[in-house]
């Protein structure tokens, strides 16, 4: 990339957590700022310049016909388009309104549901446009957005595994709870990104990075039911952060 | 010699090279010679790892000639992040070097009979220091056949040295496409479809083969068939490569590793395995 | 020669390797786990911890004694020490026009203490893949060379393990510096301690163990003969290798994979298995590069990666890829079993899968075909 | 200068969220004032429902990413008082600890990232590090400690993962507390509090309805009762009864007023108001150097308040881990059964309520999440035409940031905003 790459910063439906991820960076804040031009960031900066930009970081799901243009837009101005968390890359926790009627979840939110637009579904990005890369994560790992505009900068392909979070436990040397103390995890289905966070402090993993390469849930599911997790709970395990996520929906539909 | 392991005990560690000369063989493809180390040599059909500083590192066959001692030359498909970054390079910049790794061609065994090599696309690369070491040792061999295959005529690796070879006598070169266009008036079709009817002697061959692996797996059926005994064909194998020294696990292709045990194999040593998908 | 010591000889032993310079290691009680860690004495030792291991399960309970080394192998071997999980190969740093490349890692002397004959023969292993081959790794190598080990023998067997079958334990063979065999009995707590090596010899001479009674040794042997009678598993090392070989397009692949959840917790609490990849990670302004080794596994579908696509893309055969190396091609890559009968596998594997099991059925389609 | 003008802010910048500000001045008068919040719906609250309780930590933080702690503070205490179960030490002195962290971070995020580059006339915190390098450095750091409390306590600065009911999912051990760089926290806090007084201040004196916890002992973070500066003083169970929340067309938030329709202020204002006398020492001390009031009704002074409340925290952080002992129980046995619990915390914006019931299953009922945000939407308008009616000399690009300054006085939080509300069904 010739000189200091444009980058944008743009938001959808989200908790805006994934993009405070860079605010996050606080070592590496204002090294980041001197290597990539910040062109379009509302959360950061008032200042916000027109595209064309060089990497556009997305983060959050589509919900209104209003986003599903800005996301179009955004796809023209981009060179480089990654998403960024569970939001862009699986339509996020709001996702969950795919699985009911929103007339409903409307009336049960909102006294006048008249003045709400919104579609009946959460998708993720990668449903409206095509996307460069992804990365994983409720919220994304602050290291892999990191690695991603480093990688981006010096021209080199991200590191960005897309195998299970057990990887990560075992290279961690945490002990594995679902072996050694008979708490149910979703690590072995889950790509792997946080460092076998939760293991390692003795909670399974519940899924926030998403379906991993080739996930075997309905082997993972029998393990849990042996461990005495019931069908209804399995559902609700499945339909979280990744809800809409193709492997984790299959997962869910236990009946 | 070879480079880590003289310069360095860390056989890991790639020597800074500088490249001398860089030009392109098609669209997507180009050569880069280097200025190796005095002493270095190599042998036809071993590689090297190249790195291409804070990129990552790849495996590219020497394609030069092995008589030449003063450049090391690379031909290299521009396909991915690090082959990208090589074409991307100019003379004086630098490149790391280890190697050279694994065996040869058996361009000595093959002494006495029919030289054929059998190339298909970028293949052609680790084939050639095998062809230039035949013709600068050209009475040691009967004839010497090259059979070579890319998908369009753009594809064609080495075009000045490919007419070179045409015009001589004492060498057969044969030429198909998968797909042309109206001008080609060559032969067009998979470059099984040649050796069929070229010129050797199937009892009294040696065939060297080197080319995409489903490429590989039928020219290994159709060598069959033409009745050149399984022993005397050989076959340069392609697998993800990191090391280069068998500790990485990654060039396994059942009982073998590529970067230890290959990437030349005897064909009857590995015909059963590649018939087996995804091993 | 054999000799006899108590737990007081045992502190004088890690006492000695500290003074000699030595990072002792050794299994101590990490959370629900026993495994390996830093030890300075027997204090911080998993002392009078059991260890209970099965598929897919692993507990572990009090034992109601003192004894040092009460729990089998935990998920960690001494892989993790002589080939860590992630490892820096190479420092690389822009200069001028070019720039310069520099081994990124140093070895810091370790002793293991505590390690069980099965992880002994698989450092065994390890050393021909990484120093017996063409080129010696430069990792492993000096970290190898660096390193101490103090055996200790298998008198009580888990559920999962199968050394005796493949011929690794319950005995050490060669490859400790000092192997030890622990005995509780009542009151009575002694270890029998034989010498490997030289070092060991110096070792034994530090800590002044006296020599062992024939009756002490007489004991010895009884405990590791009932121990090898008393294993929970076993391999058929005769007949899997080729039994394996001739089953590459068996349908029971695909029937593993159906439980196999390609997580590559086997591969990597194995503690022969070394597949690792190369990373490449810049600093920012892009002045300087590293080269990062971290293990991986042929579970996972980028390992076989080359351009165009992954070659093994179906679990059924990335689970076939590990079983047949493990238990087959390792032989003629090695000349050695890639499996020491640890049982590891067996334990971590959060679907239950079983080496064992798994090796026995191929072998019974093979003899019914 | 027209006697008739629009502002629009479309999009508001260096605020969580996506918010508008739209003006109008009829005649020289201020007419129309409208903070819009067009952020999508999320509707947590609709899909809580029939999840079991346990899950509510883990996906009302999902409602935000800035103060996720907040969220789960919030959610736990309610879910813990439906069930009458009380948790005791350490785990309330980690909660305290886990919110302490929270408020360093988010107060010296928005302090210096967002808010102070509109005092020093920048437009962003980047922009403003070209001349006041030391000054963004600094404040880096300090955000940087802040985040490493509430990792080590909750795995990591967005979205924890070690919180549950009922307490935690393991205890941090002691030495991993007592490595944490407190005590150059202090120092930063310290520097933060003159940095912050130096900052030139817009003049205005608004009359607040100030609503806030208030504890007897504390400064208050999860325990209290709900106090207004109007003489509300109630239950956490009883929001409702003072409150209301009313469904207004330009946004897709909720706005809350008092039940006689009052507008309120919450936040680190109203927080101070209620509670200045029981801020730490070095806190207590620093406001009087600052010679800041008893009562701040200056919005704009918000922003040194906030900077005497990351001093408390740090402050408060230390007298906690000093405290603390590891050997204990990570969390108390939660038995699930019927109930209605709520509870309000203060996040670093201001009070946030959560009421659940639950039923039987353990399953949740129902749902209400108030946000701060949705409580001030009214109080910042009301802030934005007082300021409007003293700046219409300002020329229109300087009119504009000086009231997108006022919104961000507030600190708002819109992705908190959009997404609540309670189960009323308006029949109209
Ligand atoms: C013995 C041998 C000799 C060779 N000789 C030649 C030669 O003479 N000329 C030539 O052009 N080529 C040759 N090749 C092939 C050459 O090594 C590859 O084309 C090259 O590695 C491509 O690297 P790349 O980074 O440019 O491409 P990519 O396809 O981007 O990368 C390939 C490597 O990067 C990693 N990788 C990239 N993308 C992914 C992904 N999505 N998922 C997982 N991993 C990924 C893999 O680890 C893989 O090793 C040879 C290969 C071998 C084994
Ligand atoms: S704790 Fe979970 S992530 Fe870790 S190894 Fe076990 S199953 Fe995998
Ligand atoms: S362990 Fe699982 S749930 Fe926990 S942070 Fe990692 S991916 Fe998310
Ligand atoms: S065999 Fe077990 S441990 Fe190994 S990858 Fe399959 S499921 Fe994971």
């Amino acid at each position: 990339m010739a000189d200091r790459p444009r980058l944008a910063v743009l938001k959808f439906a989200s908790c805006d957590g994934c993009q405070l991820s860079l605010l996050d960076c606080e070592d590496e804040l204002l090294a980041v700022a001197g290597a990539v031009e910040i062109a379009n960031f509302a959360e950061a900066s008032r200042e916000i310049s027109p595209g064309p930009y060089d990497v556009v970081l997305v983060e959050g799901s589509i919900t209104t016909d209003h986003d599903a243009e800005r996301i179009r837009q955004a796809r023209r101005d981009a060179g480089i388009l990654v998403t960024i968390g569970a939001c862009a890359t699986a339509g996020g926790i709001q996702a969950l309104r795919n699985f009911a009627d929103v007339g409903d979840y409307l009336r049960t939110v909102y006294a006048h549901p008249e003045y709400i637009s919104t579609l009946d579904r959460s998708t993720p990005v990668r449903e409206h446009v095509t996307v460069d890369y992804e990365l994983r994560g409720c919220p994304i790992s602050k290291h892999q957005l990191l690695e991603v505009l480093n990688a981006l900068v010096n021209g080199r392909r991200p590191v960005v595994p897309t195998y299970a979070v057990c990887v990560e436990c075992k290279r961690s040397g945490i002990p594995c709870v679902m072996v050694s103390a008979g708490t149910p995890c979703l690590g072995p289905v889950t790509q792997a990104g946080c460092g076998a966070l939760c293991p390692s402090y003795r909670r399974g993993c519940f899924g926030c990075f998403g379906p991993m390469e080739s996930p075997n849930t309905a082997s993972l599911s029998a393990e849990w039911r042996r461990l005495g997790v019931d069908d209804a709970r399995l559902v609700d395990v499945y339909r979280s952060f990744n809800a809409f996520a193709e492997p984790f929906r299959e997962a869910a539909d236990v009946r | 010699m070879a480079l880590a392991t003289e310069s360095t005990v860390d056989p890991m560690v790639p020597v800074p090279t500088t490249i001398v000369d860089r030009w392109d063989e098609t669209d997507d493809t180009f050569s880069l010679s280097l200025a190796p180390p005095p002493g270095y040599g190599f042998e036809p059909g071993q590689f090297n790892m190249l790195y291409a500083f804070g990129v990552g590192e790849v495996a590219i066959s020497v394609s030069g000639d092995p008589a030449s001692h003063g450049r090391l030359v690379h031909t290299v498909r521009g396909v991915g992040s690090v082959t990208k970054r090589l074409r991307d390079l100019v003379p004086g910049d630098v490149i790391g070097v280890r190697g050279p790794f694994g065996n040869a061609w058996p361009v000595t065994a093959a002494e006495g009979g029919d030289l054929v090599v059998v190339a298909g696309g970028i293949g052609l690369a680790p084939l050639r220091p095998a062809i230039l070491h035949a013709l600068a040792h050209r009475d040691r061999y009967d004839r010497v056949v090259l059979l070579y295959g890319t998908r369009t005529p753009r594809d064609l690796l080495y075009a000045d040295l490919l007419s070179e070879w045409r015009g001589r006598f004492d060498m057969e070169v044969l030429v198909t496409v998968d797909n042309a266009s109206q001008e080609w008036r060559g032969s067009v079709g998979v470059v099984t479809k040649l050796i069929g009817r070229a010129p050797f002697d199937p009892k009294a061959a040696t065939v060297l083969v080197c080319g995409p692996e489903v490429m590989m797996r039928f020219c290994g059926r159709e060598l069959r068939r033409r009745g050149v005994p399984t022993d005397r064909i050989w076959l340069s194998m392609e697998r993800n490569m990191q090391c280069a020294i068998g500790v990485c696990g990654h060039c396994q292709f059942g009982p073998v590793f590529v970067c230890r045990d290959g990437p030349v194999f005897r064909y009857d040593d590995l015909e059963d395995l590649l018939e087996i998908r995804e091993v | 020669m054999a000799y006899v010591t108590d737990r007081a000889g045992i502190d004088r032993l890690i006492g000695s390797l500290v003074a000699r310079g030595f990072h002792v290691i050794g299994p101590t009680l990490d959370g629900d786990v026993v495994d390996l860690g830093p030890v300075g004495s027997t204090a911080d030792l998993a002392v009078g911890t059991t260890s209970v291991p099965d598929a897919g399960r692993y507990r572990i309970a009090g034992r109601g004694d003192d004894a040092l080394f009460g729990a089998v192998v935990g998920p960690s071997s001494v892989k993790r020490y002589l080939h860590p999980p992630v490892a820096t190969l190479v420092e690389a740093r822009r200069a001028g026009a070019g720039f310069t490349a520099a081994p990124g890692e140093s070895a810091t002397p370790t002793a293991f203490v505590g390690v069980r004959p099965c992880d002994v023969a698989a450092v065994g292993v390890q050393d021909r893949v990484f120093v017996d081959g063409p080129r010696r790794d430069a990792v492993y190598g000096p970290r190898r060379d660096a390193s101490a080990i103090v055996a200790v023998n298998c008198t009580e067997p888990a559920a999962t393990c199968f050394c005796a079958s493949v011929g690794t334990g319950p005995r050490v063979g060669s490859g400790s510096d000092v192997a030890l065999t622990e005995v509780v009995d009542g009151d009575e707590h002694w270890f029998l301690v034989e010498v490997g090596s030289p070092l060991g010899a110096d070792l034994v001479d530090d800590i002044g163990a006296k020599e062992a009674t024939d009756e002490q040794r007489a004991t010895c042997d009884r405990l590791l003969d009932e121990a090898a009678g008393r294993m929970g598993r076993s391999l058929d090392v005769e007949a899997v290798p080729d039994a394996l070989a001739g089953s590459l397009e068996s349908p029971r692949w695909e029937e593993i994979a159906g439980r196999c959840l390609t997580c590559a917790n086997c591969t990597l609490v194995c503690p022969t298995c070394f597949c690792a990849s190369v990373d490449d990670h810049t600093s920012l302004t892009g002045e300087e590069a590293v080269r990062v080794r971290r293990w991986d596994s042929c579970f996972n579908e980028e390992f076989s990666y080359i351009h165009g696509g992954a070659l093994r893309p179906s679990p059924a055969a990335r689970y076939r890829q590990w079983l047949t190396h493990k238990l087959s091609t390792w032989v003629d890559q090695f000349g050695v079993l890639g499996c020491v009968g640890c049982g590891r596998c067996i334990t971590w594997c959060p679907a239950r899968i079983d080496i064992t099991e798994e090796a026995a059925a191929f072998q019974r389609e093979v003899a019914h075909a | 200068m027209s006697a008739d003008r629009t502002i629009d802010v479309d999009y508001l910048a260096r605020v969580e969220g996506e918010g508008s500000l739209k003006v109008a001045v009829r005649d020289g008068a201020v007419d129309v004032v409208e903070f819009g919040i067009f952020e999508p719906p999320r509707f947590f609250e609709a899909f809580l429902e029939g999840r079991p309780y346990s899950d509510a930590p883990d996906i009302t933080a999902r409602i935000c990413g800035i103060c996720p702690v907040a969220y789960q503070m919030s959610s736990c205490h309610a879910m813990e008082r439906a069930f009458g179960t009380t948790v005791g030490e350490p785990i309330r002195s980690l909660r305290r600890l886990l919110y302490c962290g929270e408020w360093i971070e988010s107060h010296v995020l928005h302090v210096f990232l967002l808010h102070a580059p509109d005092f020093l006339g920048y437009e962003s915190a980047v922009h403003m590090a070209a001349d006041h390098r030391e000054a963004v450095e600094r404040a880096l750091r300090l955000k940087k400690i802040g985040n490493d409390v509430v990792n080590v306590l909750g795995g990591r600065e967005i979205h924890p993962i070690n919180v549950r009911v009922g307490g935690f999912y393991s205890l941090p051990p002691r030495d991993a507390l007592r490595s944490l760089p407190l005590e150059e926290a202090l120092d930063l806090a310290r520097w933060m509090v003159d940095f912050t007084a130096t900052l030139p201040m817009p003049d205005v004196e608004m009359d607040f309805d100030f609503v806030s916890l208030v504890h007897p002992d504390e400064y208050p973070f999860n325990e209290g009762r709900i106090v207004s500066t109007s003489g509300i003083d109630v239950g956490n169970d009883e929001w409702d009864r003072v409150f209301v929340e009313e469904h207004v067309a330009r946004s897709n938030a909720l706005h809350a007023r008092t039940l006689e329709g009052g507008v309120y202020h919450v936040g680190p204002l109203a927080r101070y108001a209620h509670n200045r006398a029981r801020l730490s020492a070095g806190a207590r001390e620093a406001a009087e150097r600052m010679g800041l009031p008893a009562v701040v009704r200056n919005p704009f002074r918000s922003i040194v308040v906030r900077a005497v409340e990351t001093l408390h925290a740090v402050e408060e952080a230390m007298r906690l881990v000093d405290g603390y002992d590891d050997a204990a129980d990570p969390a108390v046995v939660i038995e699930p059964r019927a109930g209605t619990g709520a509870a309000a915390t203060e996040a670093p914006r201001g009070l946030l309520w959560h009421r659940y019931s639950v039923g039987e299953d353990g399953r949740i009922a129902e749902a209400t999440i108030v946000p701060p945000t949705a409580q001030n939407q009214l109080v910042m308008e009301a802030d934005v035409r007082a300021v409007l009616e003293r700046s219409l000399h300002l020329p229109d690009d300087e009119l504009q940031w000086r009231l997108e300054q006022t919104i961000r006085n507030y600190d708002p939080c819109i992705s908190c905003a959009t997404h609540f509300l309670r189960l009323e069904v308006d029949r109209g």
